[in-house]
């Protein structure tokens, strides 16, 4: 390294666990999927985690943490093995696709620790972590239900892969709770990657008198926002629901606008900010599964809601509660 | 020294040898300019595939594949025929493995052997489409192979949630009878994927080599290629050639798919998009001079770009820099006139 | 100025070959002046360095008198120098005036003006007597009268020496008589032609002298008045020349194949030969003669399992070919040497050696089981080379692509001959080849008859037919509408079955 | 849905019209290059290359010039796809290099150096997104016309109708033009131009960059009008798809359109008809797809004899040496 040394903040050793785990020899790896660190999406969050407490912990990144992204599925494996080779104390890999691949690795490596996001995979030496995203999506849907005038909004989905239909399912519930009446839209593109086809979709759907969509598609969504940011410029007035991060700045518009409603927010950064947090304390919770919820603040919408009105705000906190308090039970599969 | 360089015979390999140079050559370049020392760069790949024994053997994971789709389009090009559609060849043999492997239920010595020749038998089906609607229509390869490679990929995930057992995104595993994974092979390479397809790779490389150079109906394929006219004049089925050079590609690209479903993953699964192993097919092929060892060669080059690139990305390289590196790797390989001409040059200036 | 062209002490080497050593020649204003030599002599290339195509080595060009240095065609079209080329320079799917204009285009207002330059052609080949159509596409006109195309151009241009490179080989005996008219009319008209043909008989009846080069060396300028076909041709080859095909009264026997009412569309759905009755019995060489056009590629098509068959009846050996595939005709026993050489003869980018077996590659003993045997198909490529005296650099392994086009023909007639089929088809056997070379191909068919074969000659060269043939068919639209003995054949009466005016003659009768 | 007829061709029409546009464009880029005589399979690259360049520029300039900043992308979008095709064009006209070996070479750059460039200028692996893109928009005065105008002028791409107006003109230099004569006669005889003074290695390279120059456009416009920044999955094979409609065209200006036009209908009708109650019945992977079914069946049934330029693919070698 040619740079100032990496100040090391010393914390008083709470235990003989920690202090071994505290040693500048703590190392942290992150496998990416395919969408890579910048995705905005689970990828960044779980590396925008990982940041966050190695700046906190002055670590060096490069020395204590690292990450490897795939160029596609078969890269899975040997990405985590990289870093089981490095014997890294705890590798993180975010995207239920990686549950196979984990399953598979994790045992050929007893002696490093493994986290798994989106999925969960039975080993004692990794720990699993998922998300109540249609609890969020229930959230924005009420959002939804508020905002629309036509009483007609929509859903579109990137593929039609169980963990979308989370998404997909939350949402109906919440816009169908606010008010039955409302008509619910929904198409696949079958593509995450297709800004083109998402943008023609979400055209039919606002000629068809959709005025709010909600999209959980990544690169595809980009297009729906395009689409909306169209017909805003052209007078109409139409809504975006982002996903996974707050999209709000992505629906900027020329005026300092966005049409971005709000975002239904998995927390992904927190996720991996508690599991090297726990890890490094010598709390890893190997082979359990921990379930971030509305409750834990892991799914919801963003502090900061400029185009959410303080009556629809306070509609979705009531509605935050009842399913904390478990009074609505929030579906995951949509029929 | 001179004599040697320029010596036409000797281009053969020199060229070849030189692109391969000047492209890593050029990676190293833009290394430098964007602040990288390339030398870290270039260990990081070599230890990348060298590093260790289960880095050497998914070195060799990661090449199979491109072996069979180099292979699939060098024989395309042998007959005079562009084949852009080894990527959906490849995922529609990937599937046919795969459902071979659940539905089936036999001894491995037929189970395996039936798995490959389904990957193939389907591979060269798709690859029929193109074939006849060229030899009856005169529609041009080149468009059908491209939207049948995205026909292949919508198809194929609807076959995958089909099969017994699929969730929305994959297949259940295969009867480990239809596998081609070892684990023999894995331990050799501790824990590597490493699985018996690169061994049919090369006997599919020598079957290669053999049909187009040995065989009468290699003859007959190459002269349809080279000329047509010719060829009816000399009484060879044209149409058919185009049609039969068409589906040996074709299964030569559903191979490529097998050694992916039933070697690296033993299970099918639902993709997004294009994986992109038939488009680096066409490199392969091309830098591999269409030749069966050409094809090895350069799979494994290729291979080793591929497989080291994520070790480059942990030396802090941008992993680009791999598919920048290939891509000057082809463009020497494409100015091979001009490679030879510097070497005249050489020769001629120190005389 | 007593020389317009001066081309002195030429050079040019191409890897491995001097094409040009040391050429000198020298053209009179108002002349037409003959360039003759072998295959592969050197004639185009020299005519390339003239025209600016390529750049001699060394050497001096003067044009009236003025050194000049021709570096491109515009250069020398700025010269006044055309040039209609061996192979025709069109494209093939532009009009005749946009290939004339190409280059030149009078626009207006950024357009090119098609209808102005339409008008300036059609004039010009109504002073010249060339009778164009300006607006034909070049792909449906006849090779006569693309030639005028060519001609055109350098008209068009204001070319005031044109050169060209064997102008005869692709045209008729009318075309050709029409084109000598033509070149002698533009002689009077004050420009000055170099002329490159192998046909001594036209180099006779058009030119004032001649310039002959033998491999890329200058050997002679001759007056052509004074100097006989023999002398030009021995100083051509360096040794004598015979121009009389030797050989004994045919023998004729069974017959070997016998076409009745046969009906065959050409490519545009039109009926190219239309009733056809004919038969061919071994030991004869029967020609056929013929304008162009008139069915003679289509018939040869037929015969060779090419072309579908509309109506009628092929008969091989009684044995009833019409719809038989390609392959079988060719076990049954026909050899084909097909007009287009490149297109249909050999796979040019094949090794002479694989070329060799193109129709018996599967056979035994070059095959087994699937499997070629390299080396037994390489001795037999080394005999007929051999024997055919085919001139290659590197044996069995010469890419064909890289040979002359003589020695191109003379391997396809060596494999042809060799599988000694009952039936042996030519198709236009020795067109743009030298006097040597069509000596050779000739003895070879006659010794092909007299093994008991039989011939079935097409020519568009009224000589060759009389001279190789023992009967003459006359072609006129799709019918056979006259058989003559050759030895009783004038060039007169041929001409004019050949033009269609048909005197009593039965078709085919014998 | 309800279906209405006219509704539903009034969405349907400004569908096809954007994702056409950027097939229509670098289509005729590759009719530039191939009409010269170089093949160019480096389509997908050139247009990863205008696009990127097209959504940086943009991006970069947007606070400063506001509205305009798209326009001004699109140009540089144009501008970096000549540039990089200059390689292609060195590549297989000077060096007489194998064209398809050079084009693939081009796809391969193009997909890495984009992306290391963002992450130089960006420090993410996809540029910022834009505030501007090309917006859609009424036309004025056209768009008012009764019932046409609601199809075929209302909420449309601009860029749509440059592109089409592109195609005539692009039509007319092609056909009625010197330059145009000149180019085609290089693509199918190089050697009979050659024989006429023109200079066929000029006019390749011109045709290459021009190709090069559409295949940025179409790049430009599709970041600009579909997406909203530049991404590695931005152009999706929509080279490829050019490329097919060039052959599927004919190599013929109006075949183009004609092509790009029918495959964007089909997407757009892709889309649509998976809303019509009973037919989303289908499993939806027919619905994805049906656009490329779709073409297939209509190359059958347009099918011909080939009208590739006869010297495409062909090295002009020059007798000088
Ligand atoms: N471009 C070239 N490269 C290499 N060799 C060449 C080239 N062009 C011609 N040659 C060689 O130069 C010699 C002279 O060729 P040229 O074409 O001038 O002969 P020619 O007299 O016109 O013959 P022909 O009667 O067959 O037309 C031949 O041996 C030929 O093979
Ligand atoms: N690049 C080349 N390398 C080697 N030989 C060449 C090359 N270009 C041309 N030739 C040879 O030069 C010879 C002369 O060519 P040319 O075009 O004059 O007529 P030709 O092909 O011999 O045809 P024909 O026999 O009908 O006159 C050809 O036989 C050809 O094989
Ligand atoms: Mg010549
Ligand atoms: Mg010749």
């Amino acid at each position: 390294g040619c740079g100032a040394p990496a100040k090391e903040q010393k914390e008083e050793p709470k235990n003989k666990e920690e202090q071994q785990a505290s040693k500048e020899t703590f190392r942290v790896g992150f496998v990416t999927d395919t969408g890579g660190i910048d995705d905005r999406s689970f990828n960044q969050g779980t590396w925008e985690g990982i940041v966050k407490y190695a700046k906190e912990k002055g670590w060096e990144e490069g020395k204590q943490y690292k990450y490897i992204q795939s160029n596609e599925e078969a890269d899975y494996i040997p990405n985590l093995s990289a870093f089981g080779d490095e014997k890294y104390d705890l590798v993180i890999a975010s995207g239920f696709l990686f549950k196979d691949a984990m399953k598979t690795v994790a045992p050929q490596y007893p002696d490093s620790k493994f986290a798994l996001i989106d999925e969960v995979v039975e080993q004692p030496n990794v720990a699993s972590i998922v998300f109540a995203e249609e609890q969020g999506s229930f959230l924005v849907g009420v959002a939804a239900a508020k905002a629309t005038k036509t009483k007609k909004v929509g859903f579109i989905g990137g593929m039609d892969f169980p963990l979308i239909r989370k998404f997909h399912a939350g949402f109906v519930a919440g816009v169908k709770a606010v008010d039955p009446s409302i008509e619910v839209v929904a198409q696949y593109a079958g593509d995450f990657g297709n800004p083109g086809l998402g943008q023609q979709i979400a055209s039919t759907m606002y000629e068809q008198g959709v005025d709010v969509i909600y999209h959980a598609a990544g690169g595809t969504g980009n297009g729906v926002i395009n689409e909306a940011k169209n017909r805003v410029e052209n007078g109409q007035e139409v809504w975006v629901i982002g996903v996974d991060k707050d999209q709000y700045e992505d629906g900027k518009l020329s005026n300092g606008k966005s049409v971005v409603l709000t975002s239904m927010m998995k927390r992904v950064d927190v996720a991996a900010y508690n599991i090297i947090e726990a890890t490094q304390k010598g709390e890893f919770p190997g082979g359990k599964v921990t379930k971030l919820t509305l409750a834990e603040n892991g799914v919801g919408i963003p502090e900061k809601n400029p185009n959410l009105s303080d009556d629809i705000i306070k509609t979705i906190n009531e509605y935050k509660e009842k399913i904390i308090k478990g009074e609505i039970e929030v579906p995951t599969t949509i029929k | 020294m001179k004599k040697f360089l320029t010596n036409e015979r000797n281009h053969k390999f020199l060229v070849p040898i030189l692109s391969v140079l000047f492209g890593f050559l050029a990676g190293a370049i833009i290394m430098i300019f964007t602040g990288i020392n390339p030398l870290d760069g270039y260990r990081a790949l070599v230890k990348g595939v060298l590093g260790n024994p289960r880095k050497f053997g998914e070195w060799i994971v990661v090449s199979t594949p491109l072996m069979f789709t180099g292979l699939a389009v060098a024989f395309g090009f042998r007959t005079g025929l562009f084949n852009i559609g080894a990527e959906g060849q490849l995922i529609m043999g990937s599937l046919a493995a795969v459902a071979v492997g659940i539905l089936v239920k036999m001894p491995k010595i037929i189970h395996l052997p039936l798995a490959l020749l389904a990957a193939a038998v389907v591979g060269a089906l798709w690859a029929f489409i193109p074939g006849i609607l060229k030899a009856k229509f005169k529609v041009h390869e080149v468009v059908v192979t491209i939207m049948l490679n995205y026909t292949a990929l919508h198809l194929v995930n609807y076959g995958i949630k089909i099969l017994p057992g699929s969730t929305n995104t994959r297949t259940v595993n295969i009867n480990s009878t239809a596998s081609l994974s070892s684990e023999f092979l894995s331990k050799l390479t501790s824990h590597s994927r490493l699985h018996w397809g690169f061994v049919v790779a090369f006997i599919a490389a020598l079957a290669f080599w053999y049909i187009i150079e040995k065989t009468t109906f290699g003859y007959e394929l190459r002269a349809v290629g080279f000329n047509p006219h010719a060829s009816e004049y000399a009484g060879m089925k044209v149409n058919r050639n185009i049609v039969l050079s068409m589906m040996i590609s074709g299964a030569f690209a559903g191979l490529a798919g097998a050694m992916i479903s039933i070697g690296t993953f033993d299970y099918a699964r639902v993709i997004g998009g294009f994986e992109g192993y038939g488009f680096d097919g066409i490199a392969v092929a091309l830098l591999g001079n269409n030749s069966g060892l050409g094809i090895v060669i350069s799979a494994f080059l290729f291979g080793a770009l591929k497989a080291g690139s994520s070790a480059m990305a942990l030396a802090a390289v941008p992993k680009e820099i791999a598919n920048i590196i290939m891509a000057f790797i082809v463009l020497f390989a494409a100015m091979n006139y001009g490679i030879k001409m510097f070497l005249l040059r050489l020769g001629k200036e120190e005389k | 100025m007593e020389y317009i062209i001066e081309m002195l002490n030429i050079r040019k080497e191409f890897p491995g070959i001097v094409a040009n050593d040391n050429i000198t020649l020298q053209v009179k204003p108002g002349e037409i002046h003959a360039l003759l030599g072998e295959n592969g002599a050197g004639k185009s290339t020299l005519m390339s360095v003239l025209f600016g195509l390529y750049k001699p080595d060394r050497g001096e060009i003067r044009i009236r008198g003025q050194k000049v240095n021709i570096t491109n065609p515009n250069v020398a079209n700025e010269l006044g120098i055309g040039m209609v080329h061996q192979h025709f320079k069109l494209v093939h799917n532009f009009t005749v005036t946009e290939n004339i204009i190409l280059g030149q285009e009078p626009t207006e207002r950024g357009r090119i003006n098609i209808e102005k330059a339409a008008k300036k052609i059609k004039a010009l080949s109504e002073q010249y007597g060339l009778d164009v159509d300006p607006y034909a596409k070049i792909e449906d006109i006849t090779v006569g009268m693309q030639q005028r195309v060519e001609i055109l151009k350098m008209l068009y241009r204001d070319a005031e020496i044109l050169i060209f490179d064997e102008p005869t080989a692709a045209l008729t005996p009318q075309e050709i008589t029409e084109l000598i008219e033509i070149m002698k009319r533009l002689v009077k008209e004050g420009k000055s032609i170099i002329l490159i043909t192998h046909k001594l008989k036209e180099i006779k009846a058009v030119a004032d002298r001649c310039t002959i080069i033998r491999r890329g060396k200058y050997i002679d300028t001759v007056d052509v008045k004074t100097t006989s076909e023999e002398k030009l041709a021995s100083l051509m080859v360096g040794r004598e020349v015979s121009f009389k095909v030797e050989k004994k009264k045919a023998q004729p026997k069974e017959v070997v194949l016998k076409i009745e009412n046969l009906v065959v569309r050409d490519s545009r759905g039109l009926k190219a030969v239309d009733g056809l009755n004919l038969e061919i019995r071994s030991g004869e060489i029967l020609g056929i003669a013929g304008v162009d056009g008139n069915g003679q590629t289509e018939l040869l098509e037929a015969i060779a399992g090419l072309r579908k068959v509309e109506s009628g009846k092929i008969e091989l050996l009684g044995k009833d070919i019409t719809n038989m595939p390609v392959r079988k005709r060719t076990e049954l026993g026909i050899g084909h040497i097909p007009q287009d050489r490149h297109k249909h003869g050999l796979v040019l980018d094949f090794k002479l050696g694989e070329n060799m077996v193109l129709q018996t590659y599967y056979k035994r003993p070059y095959s087994k089981n699937g499997i070629l045997n390299e080396s037994v198909i390489n001795k037999k490529a080394e005999e007929l080379i051999e024997e055919f005296d085919v001139r290659c650099g590197q044996g069995t392994e010469t890419i064909t692509r890289a040979m002359s086009g003589g020695n191109q023909q003379k391997a396809i007639i060596a494999r042809e001959v060799d599988r000694s089929p009952a039936l042996l088809i030519a198709g236009q056997p020795t067109r743009g080849l030298d006097v040597g070379a069509i000596e050779f191909i000739h003895k070879k068919l006659v010794e092909e008859r007299d093994k008991g074969k039989a011939v079935l000659l097409v020519s568009l060269e009224l000589d060759e037919v009389m001279n190789v043939s023992d009967r003459i068919a006359v072609i006129f639209e799709g019918k056979i509408v006259g058989m003559i003995d050759a030895d009783k054949a004038t060039e007169n009466q041929l001409g004019l079955m050949m033009a269609g005016s048909s005197e009593d003659k039965k078709e085919g009768d014998r | 849905m309800d279906f209405n007829f006219m509704k539903f061709i009034s969405i349907l029409i400004p569908m096809t019209l954007t994702s056409a546009a950027p097939i229509i464009s670098a289509s005729l880029g590759g009719l530039f290059s191939e009409r010269s005589g170089v093949v160019n399979i480096g389509l997908e690259g050139l247009m990863m290359i205008g696009a990127f360049a097209a959504a940086t520029a943009t991006v970069l300039i947007e606070g400063s010039l506001g509205a305009i900043s798209p326009w001004i992308g699109i140009l540089i979008g144009i501008i970096a796809g000549g540039l990089v095709s200059i390689i292609h064009a060195y590549v297989s006209i000077n060096l007489r290099a194998d064209q398809v070996i050079s084009g693939t070479a081009i796809n391969l750059l193009a997909g890495g150096i984009t992306i290391y460039l963002a992450q130089i200028i960006f420090h993410q692996q996809r540029t910022k997104a834009f505030l501007y893109g090309i917006k859609k928009q009424n036309i004025a005065g056209l768009s008012n016309i009764p019932v046409l105008g609601d199809m075929f002028f209302s909420r449309i791409h601009i860029t749509s109708y440059l592109v089409i107006a592109i195609v005539f003109v692009v039509w007319y230099v092609v056909y009625k033009t010197p330059f145009g004569l000149r180019f085609r006669a290089v693509g199918e005889h190089p050697g009979a131009a050659d024989s006429m003074g023109i200079n066929v290695y000029k006019m390749r390279y011109i045709g290459v960059i021009l190709s090069g120059m559409f295949a940025g456009l179409g790049g430009a416009i599709m970041v600009l009008t579909q997406d909203i920044q530049y991404t590695y999955a931005t152009i999706h094979g929509t080279g490829f798809i050019a490329l097919a409609a060039l052959i599927f065209g004919k190599w013929h200006p109006i075949g183009v359109l004609g092509a790009g036009l029918f495959f964007g209908f089909s997407q757009a009708l892709g889309i649509i008809a998976y809303q019509i109650p009973f037919l989303s019945k289908l499993p939806q992977e027919f619905f994805w797809a049906f656009p490329y079914i779709l073409t297939i069946i209509a190359l059958v049934l347009f099918s011909g004899k080939s009208v590739a330029p006869r010297a495409v693919g062909k090295p002009y070698e020059k007798g000088e040496r």
